[in-house]
């Protein structure tokens, strides 16, 4: 058992450095052909790296002053792209993950649909064969880059004659295909949030775009909600991301408002839990190193850090009393920081309630956890056997 | 002994409603970058004025109607659960100000126009730490003062005709009585997260101000107990319009093959939303009536109902938009204005956690005393 | 609307504090023949009081110096009695009644068995007819007063070929019938708390002893249980008893505690909800006076009151420090009262994990508001149409 | 970096595992009236004096094993799961305090018997208050001091061969060894909740005590990271347990025709509980290596470890019994002795807000020293 990070010493720091050194200014071309876009991947797209080489080289791109290639194509380097990697043909990765690692084709994951919320697999975007494509007709919502992105994964039924959960497919879209209308949504915090409603009319894709075989589509987009769930486990104030208890307490004792009592014990509690969150995490990719499969903590880490992050910018806000309802980060602000995405308090503040909604509400990740780590019962759908086609003639009546 | 509402006060408070259901309108509020003023916030007001509400605490010695606090407390909840846009808080504010600590001659010509619907009001009391009273001062010169600081969070303010601010008079708290469009005052609208209230800044450079003649240390404790009872009768109203909403939306809704209001989950956490605004609501009427018989707990009664409904109100409104989903998380539904409208509740008259010290420090006192 | 209680110089008090003064000492039975000991009853029995009368009746009891005869027999003159007034025949009520309140016959509630949990419906003790008799073989737990009672009040299965909440009676024994094993049960404080495990053997009761008809027990009991709760929803540390929150802060006050900034806060929060308790309590009484149905409000307020409790003697607990955890009343103590039932905080503090079970646990409570007062759609029992003797051979697979 | 257990570890927690499954039998206890003693308080002692337990953290220099925190942690945590009653607790805070405080004859003095197994210990640091060195005075004389006073909470107290004493010494707090034969020593048993461990009181009048020479004002703080680790190790393990206990029920008990663990909201207090159980697992684990290693952060690991595993602790034994429903609310179920163990380990070295002040006062210092 060790607590230590990888250190300044670390070889295998002192080798990756050493090439930043070497290349200052590196396309991400460059960087992915170093293997440094997704290291964890196998070779020729990655390093093969451990948890802790990933950490050297996130530490690394930061100093030498790069935007992560995880920022710029978030969804193509890291849950889509590894599906494809394992479920893809050899052709469909030489066309994809190329561009895909060097940034140059942004991705999108079209999943939720505004009929279906947590029940993912009630989708109702279809694809028909017609000869040689695949023709889409559908709507999905909550597609965050559909806007900027060049390639969409989009999960949709083949079949509704076989019970919901058996017709489903993954096809990979050219977003740029006629047909494809993209909608922005303001959300709560009245900007546009990079999340879009994206309209699917005779959208034509295709057959050699279908990744896996025809029914494969929901064990691939539950691999891909695991992955996703797995980078949501830190203690950031959204999604493991942006201001933590660190940054908090450390506000509040550079503004003095950690001498409220009763702030200060709330703040106490969040920095504990935030410290474990974190060697919760460690812990994961520690098991990962060792060999050891990762599981479902993923869902057990997220179901913790979501109300967590709530939390943490809920008491930020308080602590600038009735200032902290304007919107506008200077007014008795707590000490500035660039925390990346989520980057400040009031933005963060206002963002909070969706934490506990995307990728897994808090009652489908409380299931999983009870059922997938405790073995509970699973909840029954009384939908899960019917023939697709079948269920909405037998829904309930609505009392 | 009877803690249920009386005829004359349901029939009160369905009167507002059916008129409110009927007049407000929140769909303009929706679009990004609209304020009030899209959603009939002067409009209102003039069909609001017309149904006397500016004269409701308005004392009959000056024409007004003189109501009680459970009245007031029946129109207050109605406006709170449909969010009307209307100078209405503001205009309170500073009547009971004027109530409080003018003279019956101020009372007189400055609540007439009150009544007579021409004249709206706002409060100016805190500074941006929410601080009472600090944030500007007064200076006596011949025949007056000139006041002189920035007052935040004023509701209403830029709606105003009049607006009372309190000021530091040598070391104690002084309120006067502004003219807005005097050269000396600025108004600026603050980016108020809750965009159903207009709230801004009043700046001060030397600007001629009436000195209210009876104003005193009890000033400020009684027009406290009164702002306490406005906002926790909205958000005792609004925890019951968040969970009515999302109560009927677990009802239509289908997931799993089932009503969302099926999952045990989603039964037991409404259950919890309709304990606590149950308790939200049981908390105004007794503050309500408390102050309206100057029963000598109203205060702490006053300080409890804040803090709770607030609480409430916001707990309700999360749950809200958890039950909605993401849907309910975008600006074009109206769970977002809620939601917001709950925190800032929390936050305009100081957290809940201040008006819990307030309830320890009455009951210290109480022990003291006895 | 008007939040005072009845005072000093209510006529309806002044009248009854001379009764008491005529009769300085009465026995039971005189206050049972002058309406005070069920006074919310009709007459012969009691004055058919609103609420308002009964607290007078309850003041003046206490002025008097003479423990309630809710206290003596809390069941035959509470929620059993009321079943026997609304269900029994008039013989039964000629029988039964005048000893009950008059406290020489003490009453116990036969309901809870070990097998059925929350499930009450399930229950398995039976009652067979035999000629003239009813023949009773089970058994029962839970049941306070088992060790003390004449008359017992048992819920048991008349016919196990119908659905389980159709085959249930309420049966009237007299506890001295052989047969009856009565053990005390030791709970989590270490004292016996007057409840018992009760065991039938074949025992005989006559069929003149049925309350109502064969069938009716189902609503008998949820009756029963809908009264009782109803008087759970005050702010005492346990089902509405024992110390208050103004105790509470009373004591902190008192001992300085209240200076604990964490605690005081906490305090805070308790004090008002509790006060908050006593408001609905009290509108739910001013709702019977003005003739409005009582309805569901008994579950709100339990749900509300029993966690309630516990935080309260939790905290009264967590002020002592350390001392808290020796059982040693005299140690660091909160200032002592007479609180009646659960009179101290030790004792609150060890009762209280009971509080969020006894007559009907947080979930049954939470479930009951959901579907009876919000309307939201009842929780599925696939037994609840199986006729009972066929349910156990349909029981799921245990995991 | 590995944050996981090495096998070395995992392996000696299986081993105390399988020796504590056998040895340690809780049913004496569910009997009204019974205590440790009727549950094999010294029995089980001499089996774990036969495995060398008691030397454990002894330093090698005095023929101890000197294992590490993270070795002891996979062995207390286990003592914790089982409840094991014996006097360990007692003779560890002991050993540390003497390790800590004494001189190197001292050490070998005094350590020499407890690694032969033939010396139980205690520490006596507490007034009735809970505070630390005040409850006891020291005064010195010809060759030696005197202590009066009378320390509560001394956990292992009857048991103990010798009493480690902490005890005011000119203002400072100083060290003392203490026969409990001694004439001037009484110690009391208090009726402490959590049964499954023996805690009294030590009344000195004068009597006489060895004074460790090496004690100084870093003492406290060494010895109350250490016993934090220890309850820590036990309620995080304790917590675990009363899960697993509560989940098999859940899967067994059957009502509406289902298992109880296939209603959502037991599933989900479930799901909860877990999480809460993870997380004292990792802060116990942080806390053992961090002491360890000596890395400066130990304090403030253990605090974190202490003040999060007995809250966990205590919510898991609340879930437990919930979902064991009445039953579990017996005596004659081990349920409440799990029960009363999280809420005494929550209480006895101070409560978890407490150690909540102590982890902003280490930031607050971070802070100051950045």
């Amino acid at each position: 058992m060790d607590f230590t990070l990888p250190g300044e010493d670390d070889p295998r720091r002192i080798e990756i450095r050493a090439w930043f050194e070497a290349n200052p200014k590196p396309s991400y071309r460059q960087i992915a052909e170093r293997g440094l876009a997704a290291p964890n991947w196998p070779a020729p797209w990655g390093l093969s790296a451990g948890p802790e080489l990933v950490l050297i080289v996130d530490q690394e791109l930061e100093r030498a002053g790069i935007a992560h290639p995880h920022l710029k194509n978030p969804i193509g380097t890291n849950q889509c792209g590894q599906s494809l990697l394992k479920w893809g043909t050899e052709a469909q990765r030489q066309r994809f993950l190329p561009p895909a690692l060097a940034c140059e084709e942004v991705w999108c994951m079209l999943f939720s649909e505004p009929s279906g919320g947590s029940d993912l697999g009630a989708l109702r975007t279809t694809a028909r064969r017609e000869g040689d494509d695949y023709v889409i007709n559908g709507q999905k919502i909550w597609t965050s880059l559909a806007h900027r992105a060049q390639v969409g994964v989009i999960v949709l039924r083949t079949d509704s004659t076989v019970p919901k959960h058996r017709g489903l497919s993954v096809l990979l879209v050219d977003m740029a295909s006629p047909g494809i209308t993209v909608r922005p949504i303001i959300d709560m915090t009245g900007e546009e949030n990079e999340y879009n409603e994206v309209f699917l009319d005779d959208v034509r894709v295709p057959a050699g775009n279908l990744l896996g075989a025809e029914g494969d589509g929901w064990r691939i987009v539950m691999e891909q909600l695991q992955t996703e769930r797995q980078g949501m486990t830190m203690p950031g104030a959204v999604w493991g991301n942006g201001p933590t208890a660190r940054e908090l307490v450390d506000g509040l004792i550079r503004t003095g408002r950690i001498k409220d009592p009763v702030l200060r014990d709330e703040a106490a509690k969040l920095y504990i839990e935030g410290e474990l969150l974190r060697l919760l995490t460690y812990r994961n990719m520690s098991n990962k190193i060792n060999g050891k499969p990762a599981g479902f903590e993923g869902n057990l880490g997220k179901m913790i850090a979501s109300p967590h992050g709530q939390r943490l910018s809920d008491l930020a806000k308080r602590s600038q009393g009735p200032a902290g309802m304007i919107d506008d980060p200077d007014v008795l602000p707590l000490p500035d920081r660039e925390f990346g995405l989520f980057d400040n308090w009031d933005y963060a503040y206002w963002f909070a309630p969706a934490a506990t909604l995307g990728v897994g509400t808090q009652e489908i990740l409380k299931n999983t956890v009870a059922e997938r780590i405790l073995g509970l019962p699973r909840d029954t759908d009384p939908t899960a056997a019917t023939p697709f086609n079948e269920i909405n003639r037998q829904q309930p009546k609505v009392a | 002994m009877d803690f249920t509402l009386s005829d004359d006060h349901v029939a009160l408070r369905d009167a507002a409603q059916s008129f409110l259901d009927k007049e407000v309108d929140l769909k303009p509020l929706l679009q990004p970058g609209a304020t009030v003023a899209d959603a009939g916030y002067d409009r209102l007001w003039r069909k609001i004025a017309e149904l006397g509400w500016p004269s409701l605490v308005v004392p009959e010695a000056q024409g007004g109607l003189g109501m009680s606090h459970i009245d007031l407390a029946m129109i207050v909840g109605e406006m709170g659960r449909t969010l009307a846009p209307a100078p209405f808080f503001g205009t309170l504010a500073g009547t009971w100000a004027i109530v409080k600590a003018g003279s019956d001659d101020q009372k007189d010509r400055l609540l007439g126009p009150v009544v007579a619907g021409t004249c709206r009001l706002a409060l100016a009391m805190a500074g941006q730490d929410g601080r009472i009273g600090e944030a500007v001062a007064a200076t006596a010169i011949a025949g007056g003062h000139r006041l002189t600081g920035k007052a935040w969070y004023v509701v209403d303010a830029a709606a105003a005709d009049r607006i009372v601010v309190a000021a530091d008079l040598d070391g104690a708290t002084g309120y006067f009585v502004v003219d807005p469009q005097a050269a000396e005052v600025a108004v600026e609208l603050l980016n108020w997260r809750d965009i159903t209230r207009q709230v801004g800044t009043v700046t001060l450079a030397g600007a001629p101000g009436e000195l209210l003649t009876e104003g005193n240390a009890a000033t400020w404790p009684w027009l406290r107990d009164r702002l306490y009872l406005v906002l926790a009768a909205e958000s005792a109203a609004g925890a019951h319009a968040a969970l009515d909403d999302a109560v009927a939306y677990a009802k239509e809704r289908i997931a799993f093959g089932r009503q969302l209001g099926a999952f045990q989950a989603i039964k037991h956490q409404l259950a919890e939303i309709a304990g606590q605004a149950e308790c939200a609501t049981a908390a105004v009427h007794y503050a309500a009536w408390a102050l309206t018989e100057a029963d000598p707990r109203g205060p702490l009664a006053a300080a409890m109902a804040q803090s709770y409904a607030s609480e409430a109100y916001r707990d309700a409104t999360y749950r809200n938009v958890q039950v909605f989903g993401a849907i309910g998380f975008t600006w074009e539904m109206k769970n977002h204005l809620y939601y917001k409208r709950a925190r800032c509740n929390a936050a305009l008259l100081g957290a809940p956690a201040q008006q819990r010290e307030e309830v320890i420090r009455f009951l210290e006192r109480e022990a003291a005393a006895a």
